[in-house]
């Protein structure tokens, strides 16, 4: 009970920090949400007409005054749950946009995580069984060289080679322009369609981490007494390898994996940039050059809480599966 | 299936375009539903052919052409009368009357975030004054708001007045309009508009359907795109346009990039040693424009001359025996013959020195992701260089520099001014004394705070002149200003980019044609018609 | 033909950046159906490698290189992994030295044995709870996870596993190592019984040697990768033939008698990745002669069994290692150096580790410190050395109240009251070497510049008896055996000239030749320096050897205390007859 | 025992201890020859190069030929000699974001893990803090917050964004390692708190330390060329992600000079790669299991 609540007190605290951040740093950039759209609007000849910003400075009722008081009504208002209008999609909120985002970036990021996390991992424990043979080069090597290329990079080569040189996929969007959003067949295999380049550019540099960590951690198991008396014990190399290797090995990977999943929304401003693709990463990036403080906040705020989120996962996740620390928390 | 939407199935009819693809319609990186005509920051670029003001300008040769409006009238000074246009129609079938216009003007009155331009600064009021007739009365003589005067998107009344809150109106619902499209189809992926077929002038609008369509904002995906042959028409920044988009289909690839705006050299006139005429004078020949406009803006634009003009659609304000249309010649053995002459001599190793003897040393800014200007900065900082002066470049953000140069905490700096068919605004923006600040204050457009009564006077004169020669006698004072007195250095035109294809359509405005600046979608869309 | 016959079987550890140690090297021997087989060694000369070898469990680097194991008619060194696979355990089994750590921590102890029953296809019905009774333990064991045992129920696990298939021949690798006295004990009687009971041959690695005199029926001592003597228990309890194993039995004598002297082999084995020549023992060997240096002596046939040495024949010389038996003087008494009055310890949570305790410490005197773990031992050594401040009760250290310094002040007691570790080998930072290690309290006690500390911390090594001392001072830990370890780790106790020096079970993790050689430079400490000493172990050898007093601490209580002599051979208490119950009774 | 034979024994050992087992490592003996090549090219750079990285005098976004081995950009420079001075960024930015970013983790992690207590759950609340706050946003932030751009200022940034994993790390380290006896040796021995962090438990951490700092350096290089490539970078700056960037915003593709896209690429992986295989060496020195690969 006490390890409890020292965890809510934590989780309390640090959501309390990321709060106060989130409403600080945005603040403490300079320049005008009123100027950067009009300037967004200038677009070429960047002349930025005083009038113009005047009104648009009335339009969003730009926040001004004690910043302590707009603290107050910030924190009051998330506490409601409500994260007032966005600048740049004036006049919809910034639930709205958030929802329209989020879809995108949990599936499109979601789905590869998962993917690259059971592919590394089983990559790692493979290697890691046929350890210093030709496979485990191949893999640990291979896999490393691969998962260096800059991903921005891969995802324009990609663009190119299959998106306009092979015209094999659509290069750009979440969809196509032509296809209504909704829960049709129709929609749902066109936006397949168009998240194949970016998920794969994801896939593969994704895997590297898993594959190596678990490589790591299974060579390390496999070595251990309990590995090789079951050895001893007569147990077939395969259920030596997941029951005493891979099962052991694959705990730390795990909660890796849900503080990954918790840091998906932070981690994909490049993939949804390059890809021009309809979610929450690429809406940060608008956010933060126009000073949409509103959507930025919010942003800011859902990716902590998942961060956290994933974090609280993880502890419990890791109960679960670790009958050692299940104990511990009575101690 | 790698190209969208150009699996159009509209059937043709002839002396028709069935479609065409178009570029970007704004609305962010994630476009939401947003036809409010008035909400500049946020609508998308269909409501342009669905709300129509009283009058067209055509912003190349900066004429208006009659729209709503068949005509105009200044009875006095402070008065201007307009003419409407009889049976135009709400796409509801009502006719579009005056009472609508005044409505219109009223609705940005009432509420001041919808008045952009301002406008209401100038106006007194604006009623219709009979069945045809609407009647707009000026605080002041109102020539130099003529332009804004006639920018004001009209709506109808009928449905308009029962919107509670206009600001937040978003009007997706079946909106009504005058326009020669309406919405066909919206996702944040591409916008459909098709034909009006009860428009005023539908005999004139051949396209049957325009589809935006949307990307990465004239990033690689859109150029690539565009080199494809995937846009009929698009606007943005194309590098190595020639290579990448015109030989790919001389016969159909065009672009015609005039000039917008015009990009300055802004010296901080609060701070020795630019508070120096002769130093600024001196100043005017030290750059190498030829490499401005070839390696940082590919070629696409035209030097600016010192006027502060764009020679030669200006050509006609400009006054008689001026050599060279004021355009300046890189020499920088002037400069330093210049400089040295005007006290600032360099020492034995070459530093430039100040009046009080020691070196002078300054920065230059630059936002860091203007990557052009970025390149232009780096040729002005060399020619600086050239001549001993100790200059730093700086790359701030965009937002950083903007509230930097305006609170006029800077050396030196690019600045950007003009490009209107308001002559008064676009010589007033940066030189008028009543658009400055004290250092530290946020200017409103005068950022290099020039404060000179000679040049006030003018502007004021130009404001309140109804008549073109009071207009050009102003005007070419202003120029003999900057001529002389040197507030500012012009280096070069903004361009503005437009690549069109003629194998579906042509009638596009062009450099031999230039019926209509690249911006003016209504003048344009009523000149395309079909190829062949 | 006997169970399992090893014949001139080698194993060699080839490190890829390393030399090649040659761990075994041609061992030969034999165990037949039912023996109980024990194999005695000093630490590192290869006892576990050898087991491994014989189960064909060497992980690399280590190969064998030469010679072949069979068992029961089959060759298990060229044997196919799927053959192997089908006899392991089901006819040959193990518990390893480390047992701790040779459960699968994430599945359940009845998983283990579900997974043991299923690799051999044999149905498991109830079995797995009757091999659990069989080692006294509820079924309940079945359900939980490893973590959730304690040492000595993991390590009844271990054994209850390796019986699941009814094997004939069990490999038992130092099963007990690390576990308290009274359980090990426990587990070694349930061991014998069962293997009376059931008749399955034992071969038994250890380096405690009344346990295994105690148990096997034929005795192995092997030394640097060789068997050096292979002889009937009792045989060679009365007589051993090789020069080591008289060294190696020498180091063990029973607190009970009434006499003791203990001896212990000086030096350290040869390195096994250089060529040998001669002799392996002969440097360290009292009956060394010339022919001993060149001549490598075979394992012949002499007394009862087997030896490896050329002098064989010869009569043992009598004490060849013996310390010399020092007399014991009977100090006077005078006040003691520090008074502990009714201390007791809480700890958060309820534990009271220690209750009520006191004693005096007295200059010159080693009062030691005996009982089982768990029963307080190490928490009085915090309360007298100023690490943790007793509940109740107080320390004094002449005027001054222990418990109550702080900061400056307690640094400055510690100039007086100093502490010797367990551990040789983490008392000891791998990073810095033997000077810096010495000079640090030398310059921060007593205030010795640099230099003059230098010289100072030579000294120290030579009264602990390292020396020369310049061939250790820029020595790294690593470099060092452990008792030579341990002997640094006294001389930086040593170096503030303390009055009282404290020392918690300082050879516990040593070898027992080492073990008599860091006791005698104690004892002699303790007498020529006038320190009083509290010694704290669970071995009552040592205490006997060692301690002039006695203290018996069961649950942090004294049961007993007094003179050593009466309280080993006259013990009144229960706990006491426990304790000394849980002594090996070598045959 | 030879030093090897002790290294092989799993003891630590001092620097040359660690190159011997580096060196032999085979992936990390590949990655050390793959650094030396990058470092000797940044070094050399403004030897070896055949025009200076800004010179733009050249013919405008032309292919891989004779005198442009890699082309030129879309503004006429040299695509080979950028890609050269271009390991120089990347390498300086590796190293002083490496350094400063393990600076504070240690201080940090060294702090909260010995004096525990009420300092400990402070120093701890922020690094959970800091782990939780979303990076890349923040880093994107704080770029762009900066009035001035510069190389330092992305150095400073990735380095504040960047210490709180390695902070925690060192924290659990030091926690075992302050309850080892050798440590209340040294408090018996009279020694000072601070001498005992520096002295007793520093050297015991250098594996981790190192490991941690070659992670620093492969986020910090990874971290601006992302910047970088969004614009955030310092555009007077030749760094490969600033390359990457230009060639994105010049049309590259478009103008198929791929060679000023697809070298810069490649160059940051192999440097990453080259880090990563040395890592791999740098693991074997804390972890005894993965040193006969
Ligand atoms: N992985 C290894 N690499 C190189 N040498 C090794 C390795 N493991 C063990 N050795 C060496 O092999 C020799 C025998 O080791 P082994 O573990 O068999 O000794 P032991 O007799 O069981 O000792 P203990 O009583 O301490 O368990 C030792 O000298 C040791 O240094
Ligand atoms: N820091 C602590 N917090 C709580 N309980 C403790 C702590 N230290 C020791 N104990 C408990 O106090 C009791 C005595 O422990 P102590 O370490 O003094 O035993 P010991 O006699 O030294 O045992 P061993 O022979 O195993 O070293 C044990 O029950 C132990 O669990
Ligand atoms: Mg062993
Ligand atoms: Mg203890």
């Amino acid at each position: 009970m006490r390890y409890f609540l020292r965890r809510a007190g934590f989780f309390a605290a640090t959501l309390w920090a990321a709060v106060t951040l989130n409403f600080l740093i945005p603040r403490l950039q300079p320049g005008d949400p009123a100027e950067a759209i009009v300037s967004r609007l200038s677009g070429e000849t960047r002349i930025v007409d005083p009038a113009q910003v005047e009104a648009i400075r009335k339009m969003l009722g730009v926040p001004g005054g004690n910043l302590l008081a707009q603290y107050g009504d910030y924190l009051s208002a998330v506490l409601a749950g409500d994260f007032g209008v966005s600048y740049t999609y004036f006049p919809y909120t910034v639930t709205h946009m958030i929802a329209e985002g989020l879809p995108w970036t949990v599936v499109l990021v979601g789905v590869t995580q998962v993917v690259s996390f059971v592919a590394g991992t089983l990559l790692g424990a493979w290697a890691a069984y046929r350890r210093n043979s030709r496979v485990d080069s191949l893999i640990t090597l291979g896999s490393t060289f691969v998962g260096t290329l800059p991903f921005f990079w891969l995802a324009l080569v990609l663009i190119y080679v299959f998106g306009f040189t092979l015209n094999w996929f659509p290069a750009q969007g979440g969809y196509g322009g032509g296809s209504s959003p909704g829960w049709t067949w129709a929609f749902f295999s066109d936006a397949v369609q168009h998240s194949v380049l970016p998920a794969l550019s994801l896939l593969i540099v994704g895997p590297v981490g898993w594959i190596i960590g678990m490589r790591n951690n299974m060579v390390q198991t496999l070595g251990e007494d309990y590995a090789r008396l079951a050895r001893a014990r007569g147990l077939t190399r395969r259920r030596i390898a997941l029951t005493y290797g891979a099962r052991i090995a694959v705990l730390p990977n795990v909660t890796g994996f849900a503080i990954a999943l918790g840091g998906i929304l932070g981690g994909t401003v490049l993939v949804e940039s390059v890809f021009n693709y309809p979610g929450l990463g690429r809406m940060m990036l608008e956010a933060v050059s126009n000073r949409d403080y509103p959507l930025m906040q919010a942003l800011f705020l859902f990716i902590t809480i998942g961060v956290l989120a994933a974090n609280f996962l993880a502890d419990v996740l890791y109960g679960v599966l670790d009958p050692r620390v299940r104990g511990e928390e009575a101690a | 299936t790698g190209t969208e939407g150009s699996s159009g199935t509209t059937a043709t009819a002839p002396g028709m375009v069935d479609f065409l693809d178009y570029g970007d319609f704004g609305g962010g990186t994630a476009p939401q539903a947003n036809y409010n005509p008035y909400l500049d920051a946020t609508r998308l670029g269909a409501t342009d052919y669905m709300y129509e003001k009283l009058m067209v300008f055509d912003n190349y040769s900066c004429t208006p052409r009659p729209w709503l409006a068949t005509g105009f009238e200044w009875t006095d000074p402070r008065t201007l009368v307009l003419k409407l246009r009889s049976g135009v129609k709400w796409t509801d079938g009502q006719t579009l009357t005056a009472e609508d216009v005044a409505f219109s003007y009223q609705l940005i009155k009432k509420h001041e975030a919808l008045d952009t331009q301002g406008l209401w600064n100038f106006l007194s009021s604006v009623e219709a004054t009979g069945e045809s007739t609407i009647t707009m009365k000026f605080d002041e003589p109102g020539a130099s708001v003529f332009t804004m005067a006639i920018n004001v998107p009209v709506v109808p009344e009928h449905t308009w007045s029962k919107i509670p809150d206009p600001v937040t109106f978003v009007n997706t619902d079946k909106p009504v309009s005058s326009g020669p499209y309406t919405v066909k189809a919206f996702n944040p992926q591409q916008l459909t508009i098709e034909r009006n077929p009860a428009y005023w002038q539908a005999d004139k609008i051949k396209v049957q359907e325009i589809r935006f369509h949307k990307a990465d904002g004239g990033g690689p995906i859109d150029q690539l795109k565009l080199s494809r042959g995937e846009y009929d028409h698009n606007a943005m920044f194309v590098p190595d346009v020639k290579k990448a988009y015109v030989d790919r289909d001389p016969e159909h690839n065009h672009y015609w990039y005039p000039p917008g705006g015009t990009i300055s050299a802004y010296l901080n006139l609060t701070r020795a040693p630019f508070d120096d005429v002769a130093f600024r004078k001196a100043l005017t020949t030290a750059f190498d424009h030829q490499e401005i406009i070839e390696k940082a803006q590919l070629g696409y634009v035209d030097q600016a001359s010192q006027t502060g003009l764009i020679v030669p659609a200006h050509n006609k304000w400009l006054p008689a025996g001026l050599p060279g249309n004021g355009l300046v010649k890189y020499d920088a053995a002037a400069t330093d013959a210049a400089l040295t002459a005007a006290g600032y001599r360099k020492d034995g190793t070459g530093r430039r020195l100040g009046k009080d003897g020691k070196p002078i040393a300054f920065t230059f800014k630059v936002p860091g992701t203007y990557t052009d200007w970025v390149a232009a900065a780096e040729i002005v900082v060399d020619g600086l260089k050239a001549q001993g002066f100790d200059v730093a470049m700086e790359t701030p953000d965009p937002q950083t520099y903007e509230k930097d140069r305006a609170i006029g905490d800077y050396d030196a700096l690019f600045g950007a001014y003009g490009g209107s068919c308001n002559m008064y605004r676009n010589l007033a923006d940066p030189l008028s004394g009543d658009l400055s600040a004290p250092i530290g204050k946020k200017a409103r457009s005068n950022y290099i705070r020039w404060h000179d009564k000679e040049t006030d006077r003018l502007l004021e004169e130009l404001r309140v002149a109804t008549d073109e020669a009071t207009q050009k006698e102003a005007i070419a004072g202003v120029t003999k200003v900057m001529m002389e007195q040197v507030p500012m250095i012009p280096l070069w035109y903004g361009a503005k980019w437009y690549q069109y294809q003629t194998d579906k359509a042509i009638g596009w405005p062009e450099e031999k044609n230039p019926y209509a600046s690249p911006g003016d979608n209504l003048l344009i869309i009523t000149n395309l018609r079909p190829t062949g | 033909m006997a169970l399992l016959e090893v014949r001139e079987l080698s194993v060699t550890y080839r490190p890829r950046d390393g030399v090649p140690v040659r761990a075994v090297d041609r061992v030969s021997f034999d165990v037949a159906e039912g023996e109980f087989v024990g194999l005695l060694g000093e630490s590192g000369c290869g006892k576990s490698t050898l087991g491994n070898a014989v189960l064909r469990l060497l992980d690399k680097p280590a190969a064998i290189t030469g010679g072949t194991v069979v068992f029961d008619g089959t060759d298990i060194t060229t044997a196919r992994e799927e053959t192997l696979r089908s006899m392991r355990w089901a006819r040959i089994s193990t518990v390893f030295q480390s047992s701790m750590n040779s459960l699968n921590p994430v599945i359940t102890v009845g998983a283990q044995f579900e997974d043991t029953f299923q690799a051999h296809g044999i149905d498991p019905g109830h079995r797995a709870a009757e091999l659990l009774a069989m080692v006294s333990l509820d079924p309940v064991v079945l359900r939980r996870f490893p973590h959730e045992l304690s040492g000595g129920m993991k390590q009844r696990v271990a054994l209850a596993l390796a019986l699941a298939l009814s094997p004939r021949f069990v490999l038992l690798d130092e099963p007990t190592t690390g576990l308290d006295v009274v359980v090990q004990r426990s587990i070694l009687d349930r061991l014998r019984e069962l293997q009376v009971e059931l008749g399955f041959a034992v071969l038994f690695i250890s380096h405690d040697l009344g346990t295994v005199m105690e148990m096997a029926d034929r005795v192995m001592v092997m030394y640097a990768g060789e068997i050096v003597e292979d002889q009937p228990a009792r045989a060679m309890t009365a007589a051993q033939l090789h020069p080591y194993s008289r060294g190696l039995l020498g180091s063990y004598a029973d607190p009970r008698a009434a006499q003791i002297s203990v001896t212990y082999v000086p030096g350290r084995p040869p390195d096994l990745s250089r060529e040998q020549r001669g002799c392996r023992f002969a440097a360290r060997c009292p009956m060394v002669v010339d022919a001993c240096l060149s001549e490598h002596p075979e394992l012949l046939p002499a007394g009862q069994g087997l030896a490896r040495c050329l002098m064989v024949d010869s009569p043992a010389i009598p004490g060849g290692f013996a310390v010399p038996g020092r007399a014991r003087v009977d100090t006077a008494e005078g006040p003691p150096v520090l008074a502990v009055r009714d201390v007791v310890k809480d700890y958060r949570g309820g534990t009271r580790a220690v209750d009520k305790v006191s004693f005096d410490l007295h200059s010159g005197r080693v009062t030691a410190l005996v009982g089982q773990s768990g029963s307080g031992k190490t928490t009085l050594a915090k309360l007298v050395t100023g690490i943790e401040r007793p509940t109740e009760g107080s320390v004094r250290f002449g005027a001054t109240d222990v418990g109550a310094l702080r900061g400056r002040k307690l640094r400055a007691y510690r100039r007086h009251v100093q502490l010797v570790f367990q551990d040789p080998f983490a008392a000891l930072n791998p990073t810095s070497t033997v000077a810096y290690a010495l000079s640090r309290p030398l310059r921060n006690h007593l205030g010795l510049s640099a230099a003059e500390a230098g010289e100072r911390a030579a000294d120290l090594l030579e009264v602990v008896g390292l020396a020369p001392a310049a061939q250790y001072l820029d020595k790294l830990p690593h470099q060092l055996s452990g008792g030579q370890r341990q002997r640094v780790v006294i001389a930086r106790a040593l170096a503030p000239e303390p009055a009282i020096l404290v020392a918690d079970e300082p050879i516990s993790m040593l070898d027992v030749s080492i073990r008599a050689e860091i006791l005698e430079l104690l004892d002699r400490l303790a007498r020529d320096r006038g320190i009083a000493m509290l010694y704290i172990t669970h071995d009552l050898l040592s205490a006997r050897m060692l301690a002039d007093e006695v203290l018996v601490l069961s649950e942090g209580r004294v049961v007993e205390g007094g003179p050593t002599l009466r309280v080993i051979r006259h013990a009144e208490h229960a706990y006491t007859k426990l304790l000394l119950d849980a002594l090996p009774k070598p045959v | 025992m030879t030093e090897a034979a002790q290294v092989a024994a799993g003891r630590p050992a001092r620097l040359p201890g660690w190159f011997v087992i580096l060196w032999r490592n085979r992936k990390c003996r590949i990655g050390l020859v793959m650094l030396l090549v990058f470092v000797a090219l940044a070094v050399l750079a403004p030897w070896i190069t055949p025009y200076g990285p800004r010179e733009d005098d050249y013919p405008p976004s032309i292919g891989p030929v004779a005198e442009h081995w890699l082309g030129t950009t879309a503004r006429g420079e040299d695509v080979l000699s950028q890609l050269i001075h271009g390991a120089r960024t990347s390498l300086l930015v590796g190293l002083a974001a490496g350094v400063l970013s393990t600076v504070i983790a240690l201080a940090v992690g060294l702090t909260a893990g010995y004096l525990r207590g009420l300092v400990d759950e402070v120093l701890s609340f922020f690094t959970n803090v800091a782990l939780v706050v979303p990076v890349l946003p923040l880093m994107v932030t704080l770029a762009a917050y900066a009035p001035v751009k510069g190389l330092w200022l992305i150095i400073f940034v990735i380095s504040v964004t960047g210490w709180a994993y390695g902070a925690r790390i060192k924290r659990s380290q030091i926690i075992t390692l302050r309850t080892r006896d050798y440590i209340t040796a040294a408090k018996f021995a009279g020694d000072s708190t601070a001498r005992i962090i520096v002295r007793e438990i520093m050297p015991n951490m250098t594996s981790l330390i190192v490991v941690g700092f070659m992670g620093a350096c492969l986020g910090a290089i990874g971290g601006e060329a992302g910047l970088a490539f969004l614009g955030l970078g310092d555009p007077q700056t030749t760094s490969w992600g600033t390359m990457l960037n230009q060639a994105n915003n010049g049309g590259a593709m478009l103008t198929g000079q791929w060679a000023w896209l697809v070298a810069p690429g490649l160059a940051f992986a192999a440097l990453m790669t080259a880090l990563t295989l040395i890592n791999f060496g740098v693991d074997a020195l804390s972890n005894p299991h993965l040193r006969e690969d």
